[in-house]
């Protein structure tokens, strides 16, 4: 992975987000407290800021970096998770001898088990990991059985879509809808939302280039 | 909903800087990370930090002060603070003897003070507080929420800690305070989150939201008006129905506001309250009233019965010198 | 607007019995005609009472107690209470030294307090507080509005009272702090007089009234939103034109909230105001910042600056013990 | 005067008072503090129970209770003026010997003087004032005059209509309005408003028997 092109998936997530604002705001104020759009935002300007320190480091050490800055900057729930989620990566990228799909997907992985494990939390609860979950087996799936970089992207958008979209009629056991029980079925959770743009928003940057 | 703001991003900072400058007798601030400690560091005694996301002034940064907490960690508007927060503060109170997080149980504000407590080389220990009953406990989720309780926790905790009680005694009493605390609150009218600029929930004209949470969270259920004594004994009743306090107990009733209910509503609440809690044999020995744990300009009210015993009645009782709690000397 | 409320008849009498309820250490209550004293009658000093319509508490109920009122007489909501209180409460808490009353300036309050003096036997004097500078100073009126600087005139005299200072000595202190202070509020929202079950005015969602009164009355204009920092520059601006305090002065800075503005609010109005007297060359040597003086559940917020002199500096931070304000012993 | 008409006169007022209540009310809340008419409404309630108590005196102590009671019910500014109005009346009647228009147009002159008094207030100050001292001289010359009872109570109705409506283009200087200066200008007074209907509902009824 290339630190430019971590830059641009920045620029392309914080396009997606801001598109979203509305939506992603809105299934918050339904079964949270209103502010995931809020925090994201707060996360994806503070680390645009950081594009000249970042852009002189290597691929892993800027994922580090980028994964420190969320865990001081976002806070609530959705910060622990996504810097955890990016130092994990960070973690394996270092390790890895050569960078191909396969070590990307592995990183991948290995970030999303670190949310698993820092939240607590696993699929079916009705939070991020509903999406993340889904992609990471996807990601690493599509990968092993030699799949082509569209229909690769494909697959991956469609499982974060679909992760999404189960949410929905899920109970929550996790995060602040968990406290709602009942009243939390028929929404989707706003952090599978999140997710599911950003993770698509860096597909289709990949498809362009 | 309109607010007095310059910009809203510097609506925080603006803010803490004019509490610390109208308590400067009692705080201090540090910016970048922020944090907020007694303006004269305590000597030799566990050090009580709190903190959570903004929005519920006077909780935390105006329970700072003798008796109570060393050091506030605030966070953005109804958004855990971060751990740098906690590890900055930790590092400037504790004083030997450890550090004692009192944390709300809220998954943000677990894990980034449990991500602080990590990282940090002194003797730790966290109480959380899962006082709102409004959402039944069940072994699937993560628990109960913590709401205005936490003032009597930091309270009694903080009396404890003054005398110089080790780590594992505080936590202990924390725990027990906790325990025997249980809180329901019921809103009138919706918060509004600055940096979102409109409600977080809709309500009807008749309408109420039994069980809310501090930040405008759903509770049990929504409902229409009814007169404030049958509201009431609805919170009450998910109250006792919790803490099961045996006939004659010393009870501590709090009724606290939520940020936009006159004085006047909440003595009325508190006069419907006490009179029902007599009604079940128990005796108000204690009371708070008045906006304590608020969420912002949400109307509405809470009510929070702590069961006492002795040692916790004698560390209600004894001194405090904060910016929202004072008595004793 | 939705308040809790039983029969909106008993809402004054059950708030009163709520409030003399948790507050039974210091306040005493007494129903028909209504009135509050002290729980233990104080002796060999002048009796300080105030009163007014409901609806602004704390002021002036909360401030019952050590170091400030010996008594107050609460109104219906925004309604002066009537002589027989003022007469009662006086028989009650006279102890040889004579009465002195506490009076906002407002037409019904001094109507109804000359008429309970003109029929009491005891000596008595009236020190009636104008501070609001929102409507001008005029000869042909009765004079300008008592708002919230009536709260460091109850503070001020009632420390001084509690030396066994004698009636003239409290009176002169008293009209020298309301000389020596002036407030002028803002309004975001109208507040709702329960028993009128509608806002008082109406504003829109990007206007403000600038000067408003504590019951919801019309100030000096209705404005367009604007930066916090602008709106308390007027307010400000205002204060010191009408104050004109020499330059090094020290002074006593108060925000107020109305009822439904978050403290955090208040803070923030508090560091944009600190500032500008800094600038003017103030020094802000005290302050207090909170809900003092409010109009049941208007959002808004008031500013009041007091010029400082040794006495009533000494007399500021005397010991007080009431529901409200609470410090030293 | 009969105190049987007293009791009669509150029973007329009071319904005249609720079917002005919206008007009142809505005036009091443009340049007061919006409790005129609940204010009102409160000493009406109470000395409408008070009608056993009352019918068992003669007239003038009747009066002089009915201000007495006021005192201690009404409050606000309006409280100790309608006060003054009835024990200032109940005196001027107690020491007539002989009861005639003419004595019941001097004590309703002394209840108007009473409340000048303790309102340290006049003509053309945009209070109720502006209603009733207009409609005492009228009710006194129209007396002199020697009109007849449907003559002097047209003339009573249009002197408290025109006062009334005269407070609209006044600058207040007495009661709350007097802090508006310029803004209270355009509104009718709430209290010249409430004693326009209470005078008229007493003529009404004067006028039936
Ligand atoms: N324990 C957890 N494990 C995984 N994801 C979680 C957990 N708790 C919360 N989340 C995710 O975080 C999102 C909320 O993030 P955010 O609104 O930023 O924080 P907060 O809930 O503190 O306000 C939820 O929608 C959910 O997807
Ligand atoms: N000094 C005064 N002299 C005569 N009438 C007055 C005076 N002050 C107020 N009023 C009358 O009282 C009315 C207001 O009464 P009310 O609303 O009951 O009392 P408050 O003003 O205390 O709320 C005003 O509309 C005015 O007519
Ligand atoms: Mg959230
Ligand atoms: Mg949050
Ligand atoms: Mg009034
Ligand atoms: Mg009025």
């Amino acid at each position: 992975m290339k630190t430019e092109f971590i830059l641009q998936a920045v620029d392309a997530i914080s396009i997606a987000i801001h598109a979203h604002e509305s939506e992603i705001e809105s299934l918050d104020r339904a079964i949270g407290d209103g502010d995931h759009f809020i925090n994201i935002k707060r996360g994806v300007t503070t680390i645009a800021a950081m594009r000249e320190e970042l852009s002189a480091l290597p691929a892993d050490v800027a994922l580090q970096r980028i994964g420190m800055k969320l865990l001081s900057t976002i806070g609530g729930a959705s910060g622990p998770l996504f810097a955890s989620f990016f130092i994990a990566m960070s973690k394996t990228l270092k390790t890895q001898q050569e960078e191909s799909l396969a070590t990307i997907a592995a990183a991948f992985a290995d970030g999303v088990e670190s949310i698993k494990q820092r939240g607590k939390s696993d699929l079916g609860e009705k939070t991020m990991l509903d999406v993340l979950i889904p992609v990471a087996q996807t990601f690493r799936q599509q990968v092993e059985a030699g799949a082509d970089m569209p229909a690769l992207l494909t697959a991956i958008k469609a499982s974060a879509e679909q992760g999404m979209l189960s949410t929905r009629d899920m109970l929550a056991t996790k995060g602040r809808a968990a406290f709602l029980g009942e009243r939390a079925i028929g929404h989707i959770d706003a952090g599978a939302k999140s997710s599911q743009v950003m993770i698509s928003a860096v597909c289709d940057l990949l498809a362009q280039t | 909903m309109k607010i007095f703001v310059n910009d809203v991003e510097n609506l925080l900072v603006e803010s803490l800087s004019g509490f610390a400058a109208a308590h400067g007798d009692l705080v201090s601030l540090n910016l970048d990370p922020h944090f907020l400690t007694r303006a004269h560091k305590a000597k030799n005694k566990v050090a009580l930090i709190s903190g959570g996301g903004s929005g519920h002034e006077p909780l935390h940064t105006g329970f700072i002060g003798h008796g109570m907490l060393d050091a506030a960690c605030p966070g953005h508007v109804f958004t855990s603070p971060t751990p740098d927060q906690m590890m900055a503060a930790a590092e400037a109170v504790e004083c030997g003897k450890g550090v004692l997080f009192i944390v709300k149980n809220y998954a943000g504000d677990v894990m980034n003070f449990e991500m602080a407590a990590e990282m940090i080389s002194c003797e730790h220990a966290t109480v959380l507080t899962s006082d709102d009953v409004a959402v039944e406990n069940s072994t699937y989720t993560t628990g109960r929420r913590g709401v205005a309780g936490t003032v009597i926790v930091e309270k009694v905790v903080g009396s404890l800690a003054e005398t110089g009680a080790d780590l594992a005694h505080c936590k202990a009493l924390g725990e027990r305070v906790n325990q025997r605390t249980a809180s329901m609150g019921v809103a009138l009218s919706s918060c509004t989150v600055p940096a979102a600029g409109r409600p977080t929930f809709d309500i009807g004209d008749n309408e109420l939201e039994m069980g809310v949470g501090i930040h405008g969270e759903p509770g049990r259920r929504r409902e229409a008006m009814r007169p404030a004594d049958d509201i009431v004994n609805d919170l009450v009743t998910a109250i006792l129905h919790d803490l099961k306090p045996v006939e004659g107990s010393e009870v501590l009733l709090m009724i606290n506001g939520f940020g936009a209910t006159p004085l006047m509503q909440l003595y009325m609440l508190y006069h419907s309250a006490s009179k029902l809690l007599a009604a079940h044999g128990l005796t108000v020995a204690r009371s708070l009233v008045g906006n304590y744990t608020t969420a912002l300009d949400m109307a509405g009210a809470s009510v929070t019965v702590c069961v006492l015993d002795d040692e916790i009645k004698q560390h209600w009782d004894s001194p405090v010198q904060t910016a929202a709690l004072r008595w004793g000397r």
